[in-house]
């Protein structure tokens, strides 16, 4: 068992964000998160990867307790996410911004970086390959000399979703990659994800484009007002009254 | 000899109180600290000392010309310092260096213009006479001013709270954005709050040049670093924290003179610094800042 | 991608080398050893305290100098120009300025810096190059251990102190005394144990020894805490500034015991600030301008006709000093040999200033009588 | 060849040496985006650990300094777990408080003699030349021991700089580099990424301190005293001004911004009244127009087109 959520709620001063939010997410699945705006997704990928801590109930991984890890700690356990408004390094190049999700995973410190040795040599050559491959899977081609800053808009959340892959996580959160994105793109985001599960990996989504999560996703979990109102595979939840409610609003009988 | 230092500790932490007021207005609207606030203080009180010496003014009508002129000084650091800042997407940490570059010009400015003596307000002005109530003392000045910072305290607060203007300065406080989209002219909001600062700081620097009478042009300095540990004692941008903060540090400066050893005395204020910012950083008056995300 | 990166370097080295030879050869071409300056005239470089929180002493010593010089060249028997340079009271400043003065200006001898500290840092520079540099108010201990080329005619305190602390406690019979020092001030920190060793070979108590700093404008808690105490006098260790709000505070709060001072009261400022509260003051200086002396009558009547102002000590020492030196180029009969008008200045005996007999001992300090002053009624007078 | 043995230029080339590595230490804290005003303070520890060392211990000079700048650097990490809760302006403030406190300690401590100072501290020039001549060649040419011993001094601290230099463009390239970098563009994503944000900011808050310690103990070998004064809140604003106005992006910048600001006094030296006003002046009109300062990473790259195209026309 991957994630475990286990009657998770949050609450910010009076304000209930989140309340008895629980479910898993297994090895190997893609886990769509939807809701209306405003539902506490995001915030639940702030506990998750622990940006803030929980008002109550247990996050687990992979059996470890997650509850109080600061948020580098759980992306070395393997837990990498993207942000739903973007925060890339914007004065790196793309490269630089790839190498530095490899961080937690290569060792050189300033001494041995400083006097360039062996194994310092070797360590940086591998990363910037592994980085090179990830840019290429995501389809951005390299050019220092351009900040990632002012690449166009689709190509930073790809290079976003790269720079997480850099971390070799094996669970990955994207968080509405799909915004703002026309559909060609979508599409080519659509095999992206197809090819992270096809590489081992598991994926949680936050996303509003319904097509995209209809026929990327295993699982669905549908949040409402902070409360988990439906859970399932797709086909489940498009006929799922209550979250048709939420979605659309009952007719005046 | 307590009741005296506990008088003494008021009548100073009421001046660090008077000059803080300013710094506290600036910061709670345009979040910046105006580290070039000191150096109105003294301009101030150059200002305050010309008027009574050279054209016989009364004190009270020197008091006015030194919050008009370091209002307009005021206005002038805004213009040249501040507002260049706001044109572009710079980091916070602009204004805090210009406002240092502006602090050293008016130094060495004022050290030209009106030479490095100490000068004095003249006998007469106010100062001379004493009060004894039972074992304390305390000078007419020192009573004027403690009046003066609670009576600006409380109507800064009411001015603040209730008048159009005042709300107007709130709203830009909370967010320069939002303030524009609502219609507010933020740039004449912004204009007219350091103004009011400054001449707050004009009006502190005519009150203490003349409890302690010497007015010189380093003098802008160190309080205005006192006055930097009272803002931040009291909690950025909090009117009354300042007021408080105020009475707090200066009680604390004259007992550890007092009763602890004098020699440590200004590292009370940057110690003040320090603590609070580690252990309360909104202060002990300010609300908390948001989160980090 | 490793050449580029020493390439890079050494360039960026030698870049920034010739840029600042560049940057300052091209000020002005470098007299290196050249005799063309005017016809004899002897170069002094002068460093001074002209601008920033203490010009108020650097300037009081340029008017000194200038109108020595004056007189001086009107005598004829010497001619002598002075270059003055700012120091701003800041150590490498003071380096800097001697450097210059000694390398480009090639001047024959130095007058200042004016703080001890500033001594301290570039004394040993003059020393090396072999260049007399005399100091007019650096009165710190240890100035002249620094070489043989350092001269002072400023009195140090060890032997101005005791005197004003002798005469105190013989006329008021002190027994339990306060002090009072700026923590933060070297001259002041140097007086102050100066005067601690003079009060205890006089067998004073000291009931409380109380800190404040240069630039601080409120003395009422160490005032308050010394009232309380009930002292004979308090001794001060300050510059006038501090020293004059400490004496009025004291008379505010009801203190009328006397205050005995180090140096730093000896200035017609202190009576201006302090005004009434200065009275009962008393300080041991070299320099009376009340003194029936027609040399001292003369040098006041000309510095207030030119400056508007009476001298204080600063000025007086500076006058002195150019004097001193007149006298020393005089038996050297050399405008530009250093190492002879060094050998000239150290043998000067019983010469007659405006601050009284001096002459220099061995270690080339000043041998000076120093008076004790009173502020009576808003003027110094000689406590007899 | 005049000029160079000029001792007025050898001096000024020396403290523009000194000031140069005191802009690599606030450059140093600055490249994970943390403005540190503390430098005065560790350099004021750095000076008076190496001066009370080879005064009052006997120690050599070339052992001295670096433990002048280790003093610094450890008092840096007890001041800087704490700090590094705090960011942009409440850092500043903070470690311009903290600068203040070290001032004052050092006004009272017995052994750092109070605002007396430290004074006959042997020089760096004769401490050098008389290791040099105890390896036996005592005199070069005909210099005099003054030239020598200044030309000695000049060789070493370009050496130092060369070498932070080299120390920071390798580390810039590094892994290491790379996380300053990225804490410096946002911290919470640098978090998110793996990064240990307080490890990395300790460890740029310790080298800028080590930095600036070392620096400290060059400088009390130059001016043969040091006093609580020399380190007070103006040193502060000095070292600030190199950053501003050189431009913290590279590591070339503040260097620049020290060689500049060092020789301005120089060349104003007739109009010395009116030059901190410049100063002043200068930072406002620098953060109004030019905030990335005079050498960024823009101009850098204008620079490589502009030669570039110029090469391969």
């Amino acid at each position: 068992m991957t994630l475990v959520l286990d009657q998770v709620s949050k609450s910010f001063g009076g304000l209930a964000a989140l309340s008895d939010i629980s479910f898993k997410v297994n090895d190997g699945e893609i886990v769509g998160i939807i809701g209306p705006n405003g539902a506490g997704k995001t915030t639940l990928f702030n506990l998750i990867t622990g940006i803030f801590p929980p008002t109550e109930g247990k996050i687990s991984y992979h059996g470890k307790n997650l509850l109080g890890l600061r948020p580098y700690k759980v992306t070395a356990l393997g837990l990498a996410r993207t942000f739903q408004n973007i925060r890339l390094f914007g004065h790196m190049s793309p490269l630089d911004n790839v190498m530095v999700g490899a961080h937690c995973r290569t060792k050189a410190g300033v001494w041995r970086g400083l006097w360039r040795t062996p194994a310092q040599r070797k360590e940086e050559k591998s990363t910037r390959e592994r980085a090179q491959a990830l840019l290429q899977l995501v389809g951005i081609e390299n050019d220092t000399d351009s900040p990632a800053g002012s690449l166009p808009y689709g190509q930073q959340r790809r290079l976003e979703i790269a720079r997480a892959l850099a971390t070799e996580p094996e669970l990955i959160l994207l968080d509405e990659p799909a915004a703002g994105m026309n559909e060609s793109e979508t599409q080519d985001l659509r095999l992206l994800i197809k090819k992270i599960q096809m590489m081992g990996k598991t994926v949680v989504l936050i996303e509003h484009d319904m097509n995209l999560v209809m026929n990327v996703c295993d699982r669905l979990v549908v949040i409402n007002f902070g409360q988990k109102i439906a859970e399932g595979t797709p086909a489940e939840i498009q006929k799922n009254p209550l979250v048709i409610e939420a979605y659309l609003g009952r007719e005046e009988a | 000899m307590f009741w005296q230092q506990l008088v003494n500790g008021l009548t100073l932490g009421s001046t660090y109180s008077l000059v803080a007021l300013g710094y506290t207005l600036i910061m709670g609207v345009l979040n910046i600290i105006n580290m070039a606030h000191g150096e109105v203080f003294m301009f101030g009180a150059f200002v305050g000392l010309f008027l009574v010496n050279y054209l016989k003014v009364n004190i009270f009508v020197a008091m006015a010309g030194a919050m008009a002129a370091s209002a307009l000084l005021g206005i002038l650091l805004e213009m040249l310092a501040l507002r260049p800042l706001r044109r572009r997407a710079v980091s916070d940490l602009a204004p805090l260096i210009s406002t240092i570059g502006v602090s050293i010009f008016l130094e060495n400015l004022a050290l030209k213009i009106f030479g490095p003596q100490s000068q004095a307000f003249p006998a007469g002005a106010l100062s001379g006479v004493q009060l004894q109530l039972g074992p304390i003392r305390i000078t007419l000045v020192q009573i004027v001013i403690l009046g003066i910072s609670f009576g600006l305290m409380f109507v800064l607060r009411f001015w603040l709270s209730k008048t159009r203007v005042g709300k107007a300065i709130r709203t830009t406080a909370e967010s320069i954005e939002t303030a524009n989209l609502l219609g507010i002219n933020t740039n004449k909001i912004i204009l007219l709050t350091v103004a009011l600062a400054s001449a707050l700081g004009g009006i502190a620097g005519v009150l203490v040049g003349l409890s302690i009478n010497a007015v010189e042009p380093t003098m802008g300095l160190s309080m205005g670093l006192k006055g930097l540990a009272v803002l931040i004692l009291g909690g950025m941008g909090n009117i009354t924290g300042a007021m408080l903060g105020g009475l707090i540090l200066g009680i604390a400066e004259v007992f550890t003179v007092a009763y602890g050893a004098s020699s440590y005395r200004d590292a009370v204020a940057f110690g003040i610094i320090i603590l609070i910012l580690f252990i309360r950083p909104q202060g002990l008056f300010g609300k908390r800042q948001g989160g980090r995300f | 991608m490793k050449k580029g990166l020493t390439k890079w370097l050494t360039g960026m080295m030698i870049g920034t080398l010739l840029l600042t030879t560049a940057g300052c050869g091209g000020g002005s071409a470098p007299a290196a050893n050249s005799e063309s300056e005017g016809a004899g005239a002897a170069k002094i470089g002068v460093v001074a305290y002209l601008s920033g929180g203490g010009a108020a002493y650097g300037q009081s010593q340029k008017e000194g100098l200038d109108l020595a010089k004056d007189e001086i060249n009107a005598l004829g028997k010497v001619k002598i120009d002075l270059v003055y340079e700012d120091s701003r009271g800041n150590n490498t400043e003071a380096i800097n300025a001697v450097n210059k003065l000694i390398n480009k200006d090639n001047v024959v001898a130095l007058i200042g810096p004016t703080l001890s500290g500033e001594m301290f840092a570039s004394g040993p520079i003059a020393n090396q190059s072999e260049v007399p540099i005399m100091g007019t108010s650096t009165t710190a201990e240890g100035i002249t251990d620094i070489g043989e080329f350092v001269f002072r005619n400023a009195l140090p305190e060890s032997s101005a102190v005791p005197q004003a602390v002798k005469m105190a406690v013989q006329k008021y019979n002190l027994k339990k005394v306060a002090m009072m020092y700026s923590s933060n001030n070297d001259w002041a920190v140097s007086g102050y144990k100066t005067m601690a060793q003079a009060l205890k070979d006089n067998g004073v108590e000291v009931l409380a020894t109380e800190t404040f700093a240069d630039k601080d404008t409120d003395f009422s808690a160490q005032l308050t805490k010394i009232s309380s105490l009930k002292p004979d006098a308090i001794m001060v260790s300050s510059l006038y500034q501090e020293a004059a709000l400490v004496l009025k505070k004291a008379r505010e709060i009801g203190i009328t015991v006397p205050f005995v001072g180090t140096n730093g009261f000896n200035s017609p400022e202190l009576i201006k600030i302090a005004g009434q509260a200065a009275d009962d003051a008393i300080v041991a200086s070299p320099w009376y301008p009340g003194k029936e002396n027609e040399k001292i009558t003369k040098f006041v009547t000309d510095y207030k006709a030119k400056y508007n102002k009476i001298p204080d000590q600063f000025a007086a020492q500076s006058y002195d000093a150019l004097y001193i030196y007149a006298s020393a180029l005089e038996k050297a009969g050399s405008s530009t040999d250093r190492a002879k008008l060094r050998d000239s200045l150290a043998t000067i005996k019983d010469f007659q200033g405006v601050t009284g007999k001096f002459a220099f001992d061995e270690k080339r300090n000043p041998l000076m009588d120093a008076t004790v002053l009173i502020v009576k009624d808003g003027q110094f007078t000689e406590l007899k | 060849m005049d000029i160079i043995l000029n001792q007025y230029y050898l001096q000024i080339v020396i403290f523009v040496l000194v000031n140069a590595i005191l802009g690599v230490s606030i450059y140093m804290t600055l490249s994970t985006g943390q403005l540190s005003l503390g430098n005065a303070g560790f350099m004021s520890i750095g000076a008076y650990t190496c001066a009370i060392l080879t005064v009052k211990a006997g120690f050599p000079v070339y052992l001295a300094i670096p433990i002048g700048g280790a003093a610094a650097s450890f008092i840096s990490l007890i001041i800087g777990y704490p700090a590094l809760r705090l960011t942009g302006i409440y850092l500043a403030i903070a470690t311009l408080g903290f600068g203040e406190v070290v001032r004052v300690i050092i006004l009272n401590l017995k052994i750092t003699n109070g605002a007396l100072g430290i004074s006959g501290i042997p020089t760096l020039g004769t401490k050098i030349s008389k290791m040099l001549s105890s390896f036996g060649l005592s005199r070069f040419g005909g210099l005099t021991a003054q030239q020598t011993s200044n030309l000695l001094v000049l060789v070493v601290l370009i050496f130092i700089l060369a070498f932070l230099v080299f120390f920071c463009t390798r580390l810039n390239r590094s892994r290491v580099g790379r996380a300053f970098a990225s804490i410096k563009a946002d911290e919470s994503a640098a978090e998110a990424m793996g990064i240990n944000t307080t490890y990395y900011k300790l460890l740029a808050f310790a080298l800028g301190a080590f930095i600036a310690g070392m620096a400290g103990g060059l400088s009390a070998h130059l001016t043969f005293f040091i006093g609580p004064k020399d380190f007070a809140y103006h040193r502060t604003v000095e070292i600030l001004s190199f950053a501003v106005l050189g431009g913290s992006d590279l590591i070339i910048g503040p260097i620049v911004g020290a060689l500049l600001l060092t020789m301005l006094p120089e060349l104003l030296r007739s109009a010395s009244e009116y030059r901190l006003m410049i100063y002043g002046a200068l930072m406002v009109i620098m953060m109004a127009f030019r905030p990335q300062g005079l050498i960024s990473k823009e101009t850098v790259r204008f620079w490589k087109r502009k030669l570039g195209r110029r090469i391969n026309q």
